[in-house]
């Protein structure tokens, strides 16, 4: 397909991601914050499309949107909190320092952003994203992390367990 | 729910509350169970019966003699027989009547028939209620084929109001002895077809074998009765220890449970003891018909009896368990008080203190292996 | 494809998992009976690992995400001499609690997996699942008596805040690759520019939180308190030689690399944040009478003090210096620290549970006459405060000697006086504990006698203390050889 | 089984009657078909490019908005798949009930239609009338979105899933991995249904069809990974050539651990479709309905247009992944190249073997489709710990010794091509045999019965 067809869905994707980002931030529900951020994951996803990284576009469906938001449901729709638990929305001098802080986390990226300027970017193979591709890369160049990371899921597992557990 | 049960509680915000029923697949009527849940485990189930209270005990008080016959298909109105003749055995001893031979033989043979479609129910409702839907239908099905029989013998399929003081209703229609022998031919190859299908399946074994132990001790402390008793490993059946009717003419065998899929006195052992009891009916049921006497249907009992005042107690083996009324005259035509003692209530008992630790999927087996029928909670 | 060579030099790093590995299902297999095998087993693997350090190939591993070199491998030692140390500490404190489990040891091994491999990361991708693998097992372990309310919320706070500075520091990688197209550290040579600036000092942040520097420091002294005391020895210990390594590492990559040089940009920050450690961390120090938390403080402001060692570092004419400072003042601190929490663990109020509403139960006052009952145990915590004071003859003495020379030599004179007055400010607080168990009447019960094994947890800790302050030429000369490379 | 008799006022009312399901009982498969047959290959754009150069007679390019038409294209053959989805969704739930009736020695329903064929249309059309209920207190948005979640979890699938040589929407490269990745919308939607339903029977049954759905995605993922090692590629197409037409050159019969696999896949299949003896989520006796007892018309009907399209999903991603696809025996890849012609449209022979593959396809699937209800009828349901254990304890542990001895196995393979001919043979003759001796089995058990059936009608 041409640019213009792929810059109407780049719009598509783009803006429903936004908005179910800000939805995150914005929901007092827990469940509909967590709801937006399922829906995020899915329009990222479609971004990822785009840029032909069909597999990471599903692997990020089926671990965050599959996996690991259904685990966090599943915990946030247990504890059902009242309005009352969830306290009453204010602006308190701990928040407005949060403002300030992700303004300036804002205003730096941007910053840094618009003054590094446009880069040429590299054309990509034509079997870029492909499993096959990401499989090598995987397997060769990021070899000890990818291993590394196995121990990393690992600890997480028993650390929680541990954690979990009624009594020792 | 009733503030009597609610005041029982004593909550905190771990558990979660479930009001398992009234109206709920798997409660067998109008039962409401508050179950505590702690996820899937349950902290224990407390069974809240009434809702299917109909003051059968005072309408006893109300009528004459004869005329509550009828209130008592209503007590157990899967067991309607065993109903009737411990009421009618009751007014008997009262009245310190003789029942004609032929009576008897027809009231064994009523019963046993009904025990079977009691316990076709039973069985095929726990498997219901453990999720296989096919197995209901199958015992439906020979259910069906057996109320057709009872229609023939006394008119009705459910609500039979068969047995009267004194002897029975009605005597066998003609062909009805060769229709149900060949009834019981066919029940004993359907014995065997659901064994196939049902009681050696692996997952049935595991889903009931070693779930809610009830141990011997524990069933005779609350009083449980009948295949509830002896699923728990106590051999004791009335129509063989303490005879009454034409019982003690026949020659069977009274199942006991012995931990086919587990422990002693889980819910297999329930359930295969009923399994095992209806082809000792059937066993029954033959030798009743072969040996059948002649004679009247009826002793003679004037039609507005009077019985002298005093009390009675009569106790038969229904299917639900142990059932007796207790009957107290004050000489006039109304007895002045009646009570029925039946196997479902005394099981109701035992729920909250065997429910604990058990699952939610357990509950529904638990309730389903004691076969406990809302009517004959509440009556 | 890895070669018989990277697989060699990650040696140390696949024992310790194995360790873990085994002690776990040692948990499964050999349930029944005592347990005390489990700390000789995490104590065997430990020693296992150390002893591969120098069969390791000195050399670039997986095409440049690590490095075997000497600098990895000291702090290899270091990570493993504070899992044994804290291993011993572990078995006695854990068995008159009844909760000692295979799973503890497990997670202390994979958290020394994780620091092994941080040791040796120069990589930010690489470098961000060791510090997640160190930092899961560190919460883990600071939840794990899960009696009374302490010790979850301890390991809750430092788990938010934690996966915060997480977050922080996967977002500067994030915009490190945009800026430089690969998460290699050496890909910062030639590179600039806002995009890198930004990356780079969110990194920092993040590496700042893990070493527990201020303002990043509001975490420990709540964590430090809460978490069940081997792990806190062992948190104190590891977390902060493993973060040090990745955080020279990086600062020296960054120097070579970069415009960005100590002085003008970032090495300013640095400076700020080694100044701001040093003194906050002294300061509130200063009126705590709860021991465990007087020595949050002071790990604290130790961070302060490396901090410098790592500025002096980064200057090309006391690079050498300034590694083996760093080096040498984390090996001392470790051992000291593990020392130090090992008599406090002793100390401890046992029952009930430290919990809150028992605030004193590592009040000073516990420690009050100390030395009429216990002379040895007050002997080595006098040892032990006084190397964290850095008097002389110490480990603590060598070590601040040798980062302020550092310092010295990189001609940082504000950062080495700011050192050394709040060094003497230290002394106070230090010398509080040894004053309570010398010269003040014994006010509460007897303490209990201290278990076998954190006994010798307590010598082995103090003979090193002291003979690395006596002759500290051995380590020093060990430092040094230890070079760090690119 | 005992006939059924139709007691209309009016003859011609059952004459209409019966035509009208003669007649749907062939449009509709012929319609489905045709459908996939011509619509879903047009997908393809070089195809789609000659069918318009050489049957329209028009240039493609010079079109205004050319990338717009291929759009369309994709959206009439998405439109395509969700309405084959929703009439087998449909057929089928017809067909289960008329077997389940079968199974039960009961008729069924037998009112609308011949054999009540038209049953499901009824529903349909009943479902859609009834009120659209929202319990008070419920999260309304979320109670009314729910059951989209779900519908697109089903829809998505079908368009990597294959159903004929080039009858697939998008080939895509991560195929398999698609398809399971889009099931998690499914997920979503059970939680959010049981969630926002604000009832308990809902959220336990939601709960517990979460837990079932993520633990099982893990022994689903690891069997699939059998054939994937097998075939070297993610793609379901790609897959499928991988395999042969006939049975022994499918992945089932050509590596032992590839049988194991596909039990191991089949079982988890039910358990992510919520199918007996998995059907703990929706268990009647325990849970009332789960996670959607509180849903009613409209909503209520599409979860259980999922479910029945979801047979269709089990059995289609079972034949791709182990029994060889749409494969036909004895046509290779050159036979299909050599049917096509030289022309960039294909010629008729071309589209002709389509409908067999299709057919091929189906009849797998299908028959794949009777033993998930032979079995939903038969067995009883399992405990939730005991789900858990098979899943943890077994079917985790097996996915991972069938992968690791894959993985041998594919060496040895390259190594000596012939152990894989003659496993594939064994296998078979030996899968041949257990059926045979399952068969006689049956039989016997059915001899046993001894009575002779009971007319139910009249005794």
């Amino acid at each position: 397909m041409g640019a213009s067809a792929e810059t109407v869905l780049f719009w598509i994707f783009a803006v429903p991601l936004i908005a179910s980002a800000a939805g995150v931030v914005a929901a007092r529900n827990p469940v509909h914050a967590a709801m937006s951020l399922v829906s995020a994951f899915f329009w990222l996803a479609g971004i990822y499309v785009l840029l032909t990284a069909h597999l990471l576009a599903f692997v990020q469906v089926i671990v965050y949107a599959g996996a690991i938001m259904v685990l966090f449901l599943f915990v946030v729709m247990l504890l059902s909190l009242t309005d009352a638990e969830l306290g009453l929305e204010k602006l308190s001098a701990l928040k407005w320092v949060g403002v300030v802080g992700a303004a300036g986390m804002l205003v730096l990226v941007v910053s840094a952003l618009a003054q590094s300027g446009p880069r040429a970017m590299r054309a990509v193979g034509a079997d870029f994203g492909t499993v096959r591709a990401v499989g090598r890369i995987l397997f060769t160049q990021y070899l000890l992390p990818f291993e590394a990371t196995s121990v990393l899921l690992l600890v997480a597992i028993v650390g929680a367990v541990v954690v979990a557990k009624e009594k020792i | 729910m009733s503030k009597l049960v609610l005041r029982r509680l004593d909550r905190n915000n771990e558990e979660m509350l479930i009001n398992f029923g009234p109206q709920h697949p798997s409660t067998h009527g109008v039962l409401n169970f508050l179950v505590e849940t702690d996820g899937e485990v349950m902290r224990r189930a407390i069974p809240d019966i009434g809702y299917l209270h109909r003051s059968l005990e005072k309408i006893g008080e109300m009528v004459q003699y004869p005329g509550y016959m009828p209130y008592t298909d209503r007590i157990d109105y899967l067991a309607a027989m065993f109903a009737n003749e411990g009421y009618a055995i009751a007014v008997e001893r009262l009245l310190k009547i003789e029942v004609p031979k032929r009576a008897q033989y027809l009231r064994a043979i009523s019963c046993e028939l009904n025990r079977i479609t009691s316990h076709l129910v039973s069985i095929g409702t726990m498997a219901t209620d453990i999720g296989a839907v096919t197995p209901l239908v199958y015992a439906l099905r020979e259910r069906e084929l057996l109320n057709d029989l009872l229609e023939a013998l006394c008119g009705a399929r459910l609500t039979y109001n068969y047995h009267r003081i004194g002897g029975v209703a009605f005597d066998m229609p003609e062909g009805w002895r060769d229709k149900v022998l060949a009834y019981l031919d066919r029940l004993d190859s359907s014995i065997q077809e659901w064994d196939r299908l049902i009681s050696t399946n692996e997952i049935y074994r595991k889903r009931l074998g070693g779930v809610a132990v009830i141990s011997r001790a524990q069933a005779i402390d609350y009083g449980l009765s009948g295949p509830n008793l002896r699923g728990s490993g106590v051999d004791w059946d009335l129509r063989r220890d303490v005879p009454y009717g034409a019982y003690p003419d026949f020659s069977f065998e009274v199942p006991v449970g012995c931990g086919w899929a587990g422990v002693v006195g889980d819910c297999y052992d329930r359930y295969y003891v009923r399994v095992l009891e209806m082809a000792q009916s059937s066993r029954i049921i033959r030798q009743a018909l072969e040996k059948m006497p002649d004679g009247e249907l009826t002793a003679k009992v004037s039609r507005k009896p009077k019985p002298e005042a005093g009390e009675v107690q009569s106790r038969i083996e229904s299917a639900r368990g142990e059932l007796a009324y207790y009957l107290v005259s004050d000489g006039t035509e109304r007895p002045y008080r009646l009570r029925a003692r039946t196997g479902s209530f005394m099981a109701m008992g035992i729920i909250e203190d065997i429910s604990p630790g058990l699952m939610v999927a357990d509950l529904v087996a638990l309730i389903a292996s004691l076969d406990v029928v809302a009517p004959e909670t509440d009556r | 494809m890895p070669s018989g060579q990277d697989i060699a030099a990650l040696l140390p790093f696949l024992l310790l998992v194995l360790g873990a590995l085994v002690l776990m299902l040692s948990e499964v297999f050999l349930r029944s009976g005592g347990r005390g095998y489990q700390s000789g087993l995490t104590i065997a693997f430990a020693a296992a690992a150390a002893l591969a350090v120098p069969f390791a190939p000195q050399q670039v591993l997986f095409g440049g995400q690590a490095v075997s070199d000497g600098f990895a491998g000291f702090v290899t030692m270091v990570v493993c001499a504070g899992l044994a140390l804290s291993a011993l500490l572990g078995r006695g404190w854990l068995e008159t609690r009844n909760m000692e489990r295979g799973e503890y040891y497990a997670l202390a091994l994979f958290g020394a997996s994780g620091m092994v491999l941080l040791g040796m990361a120069t990589d930010l991708l690489l470098a961000f699942i060791a510090i997640e693998v160190m930092s899961l097992a560190v919460y883990s372990l600071a939840a794990y008596p899960r009696r009374g309310q302490r010790p979850p919320e301890a390991a809750f706070k430092y788990f938010i805040l934690g996966s915060f500075a997480s977050a922080i520091l996967l977002y500067g990688s994030a915009l490190y690759y945009g800026a430089t197209g690969s998460t290699l550290l050496s890909a910062m040579r030639g590179g600039g520019g806002a995009l890198l600036a930004a990356g780079l000092s969110l990194i920092l942040v993040g590496l700042a939180f893990k070493v527990a520097a201020v303002p990043f420091h509001a975490w420990t002294p709540d964590v430090y308190e809460g978490a069940p005391t081997p792990a806190t020895a062992f948190m104190a210990a590891g977390v902060k030689a493993a973060a040090f390594a990745f955080l020279t590492r990086g600062v020296l990559a960054m120097v070579a690399g970069t415009p960005f040089a100590v002085g003008n940009e970032l090495g300013g920050v640095l400076g700020l944040l080694a100044v701001l450690t040093m003194v906050v961390g002294n300061l509130f120090a200063l009126p705590q009478r709860n021991v465990k938390r007087m020595l949050a403080y002071s790990s604290i402001a130790q961070a302060g003090y490396l901090l410098v060692g790592v500025i002096a570092a980064s200057r090309p004419e006391s690079r050498a210096q300034g590694t083996s400072a760093v080096l040498v003042y984390l090996a001392a601190y470790a051992v000291t620290v593990i020392g130090a929490f090992s008599v406090l663990a002793v100390m401890e109020k046992r029952e009930p549970t430290p919990d809150a509403g028992s605030a004193d139960a590592w009040d000073v006052s516990r420690f009050a006459g100390l030395a009429s009952r216990r002379p040895w145990l007050a002997f080595a915590m006098a040892i032990f405060m006084l190397s964290l004071a850095g008097v002389p003859p110490t480990a603590g003495f060598v070590a601040k000697l040798s980062v302020f020379q550092a310092a010295a030599g990189a001609k940082a004179w504000g950062l080495v006086v700011v050192g050394v007055l709040t060094s003497i400010m230290g002394v106070y607080y230090y010398l509080r504990v040894v004053v309570a168990m010398y010269m003040q009447p014994a006010e509460m019960e007897e303490p209990a006698a201290a278990p076998p094994t954190v006994a010798i947890a307590i010598a082995v800790a103090a003979l090193l203390v002291v003979v690395v302050g006596f002759s500290p030429e051995p380590l020093t000369a060990w430092a040094r050889a230890a070079l760090l490379r690119m | 089984m005992a006939q059924f008799s139709f007691a209309f006022p009016k003859p011609g009312t059952k004459k209409l009657l019966v035509g009208a399901t003669l007649g749907a009982a062939l449009a509709i498969p012929a319609l489905l078909a045709g459908l996939l047959v011509f619509l879903v290959p047009m997908v393809n754009k070089p195809l789609l490019d000659a069918f318009i150069r050489e049957k329209l007679g028009h240039v493609p390019a010079t079109w205004v908005g050319t990338q717009w038409v291929y759009a369309a294209a994709l959206f009439l053959a998405g439109i395509a798949m969700f309405t084959f989805a929703a009439i087998t969704g449909g057929i089928f739930s017809w067909y289960e009930r008329r077997v389940a009736a079968r199974i039960q020695s009961r008729i069924g329903p037998n009112r609308v239609g011949v054999a009540g064929f038209l049953q499901w249309i009824a529903d349909a059309v009943k479902l859609l009338f009834k009120e659209d209920l929202v319990p008070g207190e419920a999260d309304a948005m979320l109670f009314r979105a729910a059951p989209y979640f779900v519908v697109a979890g089903m829809t998505l699938v079908l368009v990597a899933l294959p159903a004929g040589q080039a009858i697939v929407v998008a080939d895509l490269d991560v195929g398999i991995f698609y398809i399971l990745a889009v099931t998690s919308f499914i997920v979503v939607g059970i939680l959010l249904s049981g969630w926002s339903s604000n009832s308990k029977w809902s959220l336990f049954g939601a709960i517990r069809a979460t837990a079932q759905v993520v633990s099982y995605e893990v022994p689903a993922g690891l069997a699939i990974l059998v054939p994937v090692l097998m075939a070297g590629t993610l793609s379901t197409q790609g897959l499928i050539r991988a395999q042969g037409g006939w049975p022994w050159e499918w992945f089932f019969f050509r590596n032992p651990a590839a049988a194991v696999a596909f039990f191991i896949l089949f079982i988890s299949q039910l358990a992510e479709g919520n199918r007996t003896p998995f059907d703990l989520a929706e268990a009647e006796s325990e849970l009332v309905a789960g996670y959607f007892s509180e849903y009613s018309g409209f909503r209520f009907a599409l979860y259980f247009l999922v479910e029945w399209a979801n047979l269709w999903i089990i059995g289609a991603v079972a034949t791709t992944l182990f029994l060889g696809g749409w494969q036909i025996p004895g046509v290779s890849a050159q036979t299909w190249a050599s049917v096509r012609g030289a022309g960039s449209f294909p010629a008729f022979g071309w589209w002709a073997l389509q409908f067999v593959s299709l057919g091929i396809f189906a009849v797998k699937t299908l028959f794949l489709v009777n033993v998930v209800i032979w079995i939903r009828w038969t067995l009883p349901r399992i405990r939730i710990d005991q789900m858990m254990n098979l899943c943890w304890k077994y079917l985790v542990p097996a996915g991972f010794a069938a992968m690791l001895f894959t993985l041998v196995w594919q060496m040895v393979a390259t190594w000596a091509p012939i152990v894989e001919k003659i496993t594939a043979l064994v296998v078979f003759a030996a899968t041949v045999w257990v059926t045979w001796r399952f068969l006689q089995q049956t039989r016997k058990n059915v001899s046993l019965i001894a009575h002779e059936r009971v007319d139910l009608s009249n005794w």
